[in-house]
């Protein structure tokens, strides 16, 4: 190896980093956008307030821990339409069992988690081992999802009233739905956060990680190596459904309901944050943090577009052209 | 011929059916401790099948697999790795998303006390890997970025960082020019002396005189001869693949002297390409009517991106182009074959056939459009066309509609060949056209060449073995570095010409 | 709560300013794909117009109230003056209806409902004596000798839904009447189609359809054309939106056999803005309005009324 | 080539028949379930009524004719999730051209068709020239063509009347929503059925429709061979956008109206009975005989529930598993 080659290896490095970080210039952008168009009141840029700073992290939190799992699931090259179904049996099942069933606070997250993690593993299962289509496998499982939601809520919301007397749920669980912490940050984003940065560094610092990506990449050459294929895709699955769940008790938290109708239509705002962060449905390719920057510009765009009172019809025809715009960057890779 | 060496593993009775197609007929076969055992046999007759059996990557077969004389059952590639067997697969298997050394670790990571992915002692590692093994490669790029040479070299680093008592090696050379496959076997050797056996297959019978200790013959699934291979002559062997007498390998065609130029090539620079490469002056060729020009040289030295520039397939170049008397500016693949271009990508499986469609369908893809009428394709009219091509070439496929996946890979090649000959071209572009095509298959290759150029084609054929290159071409070019350093009337000159001119040692323009 | 014992006026510190200042409104709708609603942000619309001190806001929550909630935040941000909001489902919403309550901000509801009483003024129509009337109707008009009827209820879990259904059987009780299915049409017309359809298949023998909105009880007809059923069943609706897709004009063309008024209370809230934001004035907690029972009869002319211009 | 080896052929082709009419099973079996469980009445099973039956191909024909675009885009690798928006604004533009534009019958079908049309070409360009994912361009198109739609009719359904006065519509156009041809068969049906049959002819003989496979087959081999791939996929999206516009028109036939919600989560019911067809998501493999097979197989499992008046959560539950067993079913292939 010549020098020059070094050389040459050093200025790569440089390109791949640009690119590496790309996911985060839409962001940038879409972020100095909102500022300069953020309308303005005694000279305060109402964007650029703490509450409404927080609002957009709190609105994003849900889709954003979604659009996490999400992200496992794509890197396998597969796909998860169940989550929104899934959201609303979780916020369903959360105020069924601390309403209806006084199962106290532990319990009812224990459970719901639970519940998500199966229907995920099970949903692995039937793509992995039998190998149907991802697709396919959670177009049934929204549907059976929303099925068994209905079922469970009696087919309405289910109100949750605060107490310590049967038939009311642990106050501690309306947190979720307050700004707490330190008074301003509120609980989903915090939980957003976390869950983001346990995400990240598993996905840059475990094996499983590894085995993850070449799956997504080669799924055969990741098998002839020896990666446990069919285990780590019904694991992806189940970590998708698990992360589900999670949004569905903070939707329940948040809302203080859980209706069988909750997180109707999510999976494609998912899906959306996933993809404009830079990952590829191809499978193989993309990052947690990418998501995380899809989800929060999609979140900013959202809330500089509500600040400016845009009609909504307008804001659909900007919503779509700035997510193709975004994924159209994405595909501009070093070569 | 057993000897007293203890065998490290062995297959005993070993039969495999796709379908209804038997890749393997009670194989017995045995690896021993340190030899070089050479698997020989035709496209299609089981070597691969037999060592993917033997690397537990199919599980379905019947007879028994032996490790250390004792009875073994594998449910997986990773129980074969266990038991001290690796592979390096024919049809490279790496994750393009991936890094160098991710790619030689994956399913093994090492990991750190606190079982998190250790991400030093696996650069650390590789790169006493790549050294040990002399491989020039960034353990950090991405193998997507890799040239398909230097994929076969991490595939190669990668099997040998698994420290296996067995390695098997199916074709593992086949994208790699003379220098790389020297270091190879120096490294091959090496193994050998510490012990491992090592199954190797391939269908550049020099390589084999050069290295095995025995060799297996396989046909049609089952053993036909095995051989001491210190004293197996290439003919030998190629007859036992075939069961007949070979023809002669290189048939010399008439060249028509005097053929009207059909491709100038003038300063042909690809700029892009490579950041930090400085060759202002870039290609200068021209190929006549009725010619076979060679294009020789490294791994990277520019001639798959050649080629494709001429087809209208890579990047943005620079230069002037002449063909058949006009300036070729090629908008794409689409323009140039309507133009009498075609290119015979060099990875068949990625760049050129729909592995799940018929025979059919991939045969007549170039002139589906040609041979319709008002739009309406005549069945019996492309069945003809794909029936007439598939004989010509010999084709050895069971039905024009079997997915083409089932065939071997020299049928592949042939298939891949026959679309472009089906558009009636003017200049064939050949990019290691016989790469993994056995002496048999090879031979009619270049005799179709040989007939294609008789009537008046012009081939550019691109190679990296280069007995192909002298026995088949007039002359050859031979590049580095993207541009043309030498060129060899192959009537004058020999194989040791080309390589000492590939590698920049002499200059004899 | 604070809120408790407070009056339904403005909200402590007074945001009157009179009739010289400048109020910014933001209408939180919980969705536009019903008509009903759609027509309840015109008439917002239309209403402000006259009004010169007023800018209103729309946002659509689609249907999501977690896209809701985030609307009121966002209006609470932009500092809005007033709020009026209706609420895609009750709980979700009372806690942030509270929390702009709370902030001073006066918050008038409108159709449903939200919980507790931290809002200024809930309008709207008495959604048991509608179910009432349409069970009055069909007993004496439609099915004096009884009858099996099917039910189109709205989206499970509305206030209206529930009460729409509970005073339509108070009125047929007794009456010979057999609700044989009731499903749950989520107030839209294409689910209200659907489910006409299934209930046609699997309960031929019923002779009306009592729909809780007009746009379910039009596509109940629907089912009922495809499969030449139209002129052998009879169809009830509610709601009576004087727009060319509304019930007036299907009662008009006699593709309904009646429904019932339900007015979006959009001129009221405006005139409830008004008096808390400029005339300085206290509402009633609530105010319910009126309904009308519309059938072939008086179907023109009330189209004529409600909407002078045509 | 030996005798031998022709006999093979033969028999390989028995397998490969079997094989090809696979998607056919499903709806079979799924028929003779609806016999088995139709109730009766006067000893006449309700489902076979001709009346019934020609109800279920009506109920299928808007989703079947979206469908049958669908297969086209999804053998080509890609995927629209724009239909169901498409719909709804191919709707809408119907109503209002025919009743607030009083444009006349053929003028408003031609216009609305090339709408359509367009907005599958635009979706095709920004998917294949700019190399954007396809599920990502029409996840876009999705929201613009809603947001198109919610704009063109000032966001509420517009009620076609008929006559011939102004704003009236032909009464021509009514016919779509009745049952007329010989007072049995339904015009929808008959709309799906020439449509299916088209494209069935369409994918069997042409040149184009072997272009369109070799591109789901292998893009980049088809490229190398002189498949102009990027006009390919352009007109694919093109066509389905078309084919949507039609399912529009004729929803607007149907329910006297066209509003911008019309055709909501359509486009998963599309990709579900093209995938319970046998069309593989990969592209490259499937047939709109499994496609049109897949959506009867839906419609009739649809019909044989409500007929029975199963509760419609239980509905949900038993459609998902269809789904998934159907799909499992057809990844049986010859090895
Ligand atoms: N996946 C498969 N499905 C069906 N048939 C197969 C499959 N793989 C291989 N075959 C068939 O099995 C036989 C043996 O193939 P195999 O790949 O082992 O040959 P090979 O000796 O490795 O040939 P080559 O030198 O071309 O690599 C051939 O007839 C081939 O067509
Ligand atoms: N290591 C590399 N990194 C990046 N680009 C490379 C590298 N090696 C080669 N290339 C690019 O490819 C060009 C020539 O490669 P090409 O594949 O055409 O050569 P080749 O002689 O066909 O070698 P190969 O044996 O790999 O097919 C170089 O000029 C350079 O642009
Ligand atoms: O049609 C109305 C519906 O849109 C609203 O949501 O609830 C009341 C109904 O009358
Ligand atoms: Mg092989
Ligand atoms: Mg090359």
């Amino acid at each position: 190896m010549t020098t020059t080659d070094f050389v040459e290896t050093r200025r790569e490095s440089v390109r791949s980093m640009v690119f590496r970080f790309q996911s985060l210039f839409g962001l940038v952008a879409v972020f100095i956008a909102a500022i300069v168009f953020s309308p303005s009141r005694n000279g305060e840029l109402l964007f650029l307030t703490s509450d409404n700073l927080f609002n957009v992290v709190r609105a994003v939190s849900e889709i954003g821990i979604i659009a996490v799992g999400m992200t496992f699931v794509i890197l396998i090259g597969g796909i998860d339409l169940s989550v929104g179904a899934m959201l609303g049996l979780a916020a369903v099942g959360s105020a069924v069992l601390l309403v209806e069933n006084d199962f106290g606070l532990i319990p009812t997250v224990l459970i719901v988690l639970a519940v998500g993690l199966a229907f995920g593993l099970l949903q692995g299962v039937a793509s992995a081992l039998f190998s149907i289509q991802a697709f396919i496998v959670t177009l049934a499982g929204l549907q059976i999802a929303r099925g068994l939601a209905r079922i469970w809520s009696g087919g309405q919301g289910v109100a949750i009233a605060y107490g310590d007397g049967p038939g009311e749920a642990p106050v501690a669980f309306s947190l979720l739905g307050e700004r707490t912490f330190n008074g301003l940050v509120p609980i989903p984003a915090l939980i957003f956060v976390v869950v983001a940065v346990l995400a990240i560094l598993f996905l840059r610092g475990t094996a499983f990680s590894r085995h993850v990506y070449a799956i997504g990449g080669n799924e055969k050459a990741a098998r002839l190596s020896g990666v446990p294929v069919t285990r780590v895709k019904i694991i992806v699955f189940g970590i998708c459904g698990l992360l589900a769940a999670l949004a569905g008790i903070i939707h329940a938290g948040q809302l203080n309901q859980g209706s069988p109708n909750d997180g109707l239509g999510y999976e494609l705002d998912a899906i959306a944050a996933v993809v404009v962060g830079g990952t590829s449905l191809a499978g193989g390719r993309g990052s947690v943090v990418g998501t995380v920057a899809g989800a929060l510009l999609l979140g900013v765009l959202n809330n500089i577009l509500a600040l400016n009172s845009v009609d909504t019809n307008v804001q659909l025809l900007i919503k779509g052209l700035v997510i193709v715009v975004a994924a159209g960057l994405q595909r501009l890779r070093p070569s | 011929m057993d000897n007293g060496v203890a065998s490290l593993v062995g297959l005993v009775r070993i039969s495999k059916s796709y379908g209804g197609v038997r890749a393997c007929r009670d194989v017995d076969f045995t690896v021993r401790a340190g030899e070089v055992h050479a698997l020989l046999g035709e496209n299609g007759a089981g070597k691969s099948t037999l060592m993917r059996v033997l690397s537990g990557d199919l599980t379905d077969h019947t007879g028994t697999i032996t490790v250390g004389g004792k009875p073994i059952r594998f449910h997986g590639p990773a129980d074969a790795q266990r038991a001290g067997i690796a592979m390096i697969h024919q049809e490279l298997d790496l994750v393009p998303g991936l890094s160098v050394a991710e790619n030689i670790f994956l399913g093994r990571e090492p990991r750190t006390p606190l079982r998190t992915l250790d991400r030093r002692a696996m650069l650390r590692e590789t790169r006493n890997l790549l050294r040990r093994t002399g491989i020039d490669l960034d353990p950090r790029r991405q193998v997507g970025e890799l040239r398909t040479g230097e994929q076969q070299l991490v595939s190669i680093a990668k099997a040998l960082s698994l420290d296996a008592k067995v390695l098997i090696m199916d074709e593992p050379t086949s994208a790699l020019s003379s220098a790389e496959v020297d270091r190879m076997f120096t490294v091959i050797a090496e193994l050998r002396r510490s012990g491992a056996g090592i199954v190797y297959i391939s269908h550049r019978m020099d390589e084999i005189g050069r290295i095995a200790d025995r060799a297996t013959v396989l046909r049609n699934g089952a053993v036909v001869a095995e051989f001491d291979a210190r004293d197996m002559t290439a003919d030998q062997a190629a007859e036992a693949m075939i069961g007949r007498p070979v023809r002669a390998m290189f048939t010399t065609h008439e060249t028509a002297d005097a053929g009207e130029k059909l491709l100038e090539v003038t300063d042909l620079v690809v700029p892009r390409s490579r950041p930090g490469r400085r060759d202002p002056a870039g290609v200068s060729l021209t190929v006549r009517r009725g010619e076979i020009v060679g294009l020789a040289g490294l791994l990277g030295s520019g001639r798959t991106e050649l080629l494709e520039t001429l087809f209208g397939a890579g990047d943005r170049w620079q230069g002037s182009v002449t063909f058949k008397g006009r300036a070729l500016r090629p908008r794409g693949p689409r323009s140039a074959i309507r133009r009498g271009v075609v290119y015979m990508p060099e990875d068949r499986r990625i760049s050129g056939l729909a592995l799940d469609h018929s025979v059919l369908a991939n045969t007549v893809l170039s002139i589906v459009d040609r041979i319709a009428r008002f739009g309406v394709v005549s069945r019996r009219r492309e069945t003809g066309e794909a029936t007439r091509i598939v004989r010509e070439l010999s084709v050895k496929l069971a039905s024009v509609r079997d997915p083409v996946s089932t065939l071997s890979g020299g049928n592949q090649q042939k298939i891949v060949l026959g679309r472009m000959l089906l558009t009636d071209p003017d200049l064939l572009l050949l990019d290691e056209p016989t790469r993994g095509v056995d002496v048999g298959a090879k031979a009619e290759i270049y005799q179709l060449l040989g007939q294609a150029a008789q009537r008046g084609m012009g081939v550019l054929l691109a190679s990296s073995e280069l007995a192909e290159l002298v026995g088949v071409c007039d002359r050859v070019i031979v590049l580095r570095g993207g541009r043309n350093v030498a060129e060899l009337q192959t009537a004058q000159a020999g194989e040791a010409d080309l390589l000492a001119a590939s590698m920049g040692e002499v200059v004899p323009l | 709560t604070t809120s408790e014992n407070r009056p339904g006026g403005p909200a402590p510190s007074t945001p009157c300013k009179g009739a010289d200042g400048k109020y910014v409104i933001g209408m939180s709708q919980a969705n536009v794909a019903e008509p009903y609603r759609q027509r309840m942000d015109d008439d917002i619309r239309a209403a402000a117009k006259s009004v010169p001190q007023f800018e209103v806001r729309f946002t659509d929550a689609q249907q999501d109230n977690s896209r809701q909630v985030s609307d009121v935040e966002n209006f609470l941000t932009q500092q809005i003056d007033l709020l009026i909001i209706s609420p895609n489902e009750a709980t979700p919403l009372t806690g942030v209806v509270k929390k702009a309550f709370d902030k001073g901000i006066p918050v008038i509801v409108l159709d449903r409902k939200v919980e507790g009483d931290a809002y200024t003024t809930w309008i709207g129509a008495d959604n048991v004596e509608i179910g009432r009337q349409a069970g009055k109707y069909v007993a004496e008009q439609l099915l004096p000798n009884g009858g099996k009827i099917a039910e189109i209820r709205g989206l499970a879990g509305s206030t209206p839904a529930k009460e729409r259904g509970d005073g339509f059987r108070e009125a047929i009780r007794g009456r010979n009447i057999e609700i044989a299915v009731s499903q749950d049409g989520d107030w839209l017309r294409e689910k209200g189609q659907e489910k006409a359809d299934a209930i046609l298949k699997s309960n031929p023998d019923i002779s009306v359809i009592y729909a809780h909105n007009d746009p379910m009880a039009e596509g109940a007809y629907l089912a009922a054309r495809a499969t030449g059923r139209q002129d052998a069943l009879k169809f009830i609706g509610i709601d009576g939106l004087p727009i060319p897709s509304g019930g007036l004009k299907a009662v008009e063309a006699g593709r309904l056999s009646a429904t019932l008024i339900y007015p979006t209370a959009g001129k009221e809230a405006i005139e409830s803005a008004r008096k808390i934001l400029v005339d300085c004035q206290q509402v009633p907690k609530t105010q319910t309005l009126q309904t009308q029972l519309i059938t072939k009869e008086n179907a023109a002319q009330v189209y004529a009324k409600e909407n002078p211009g045509g």
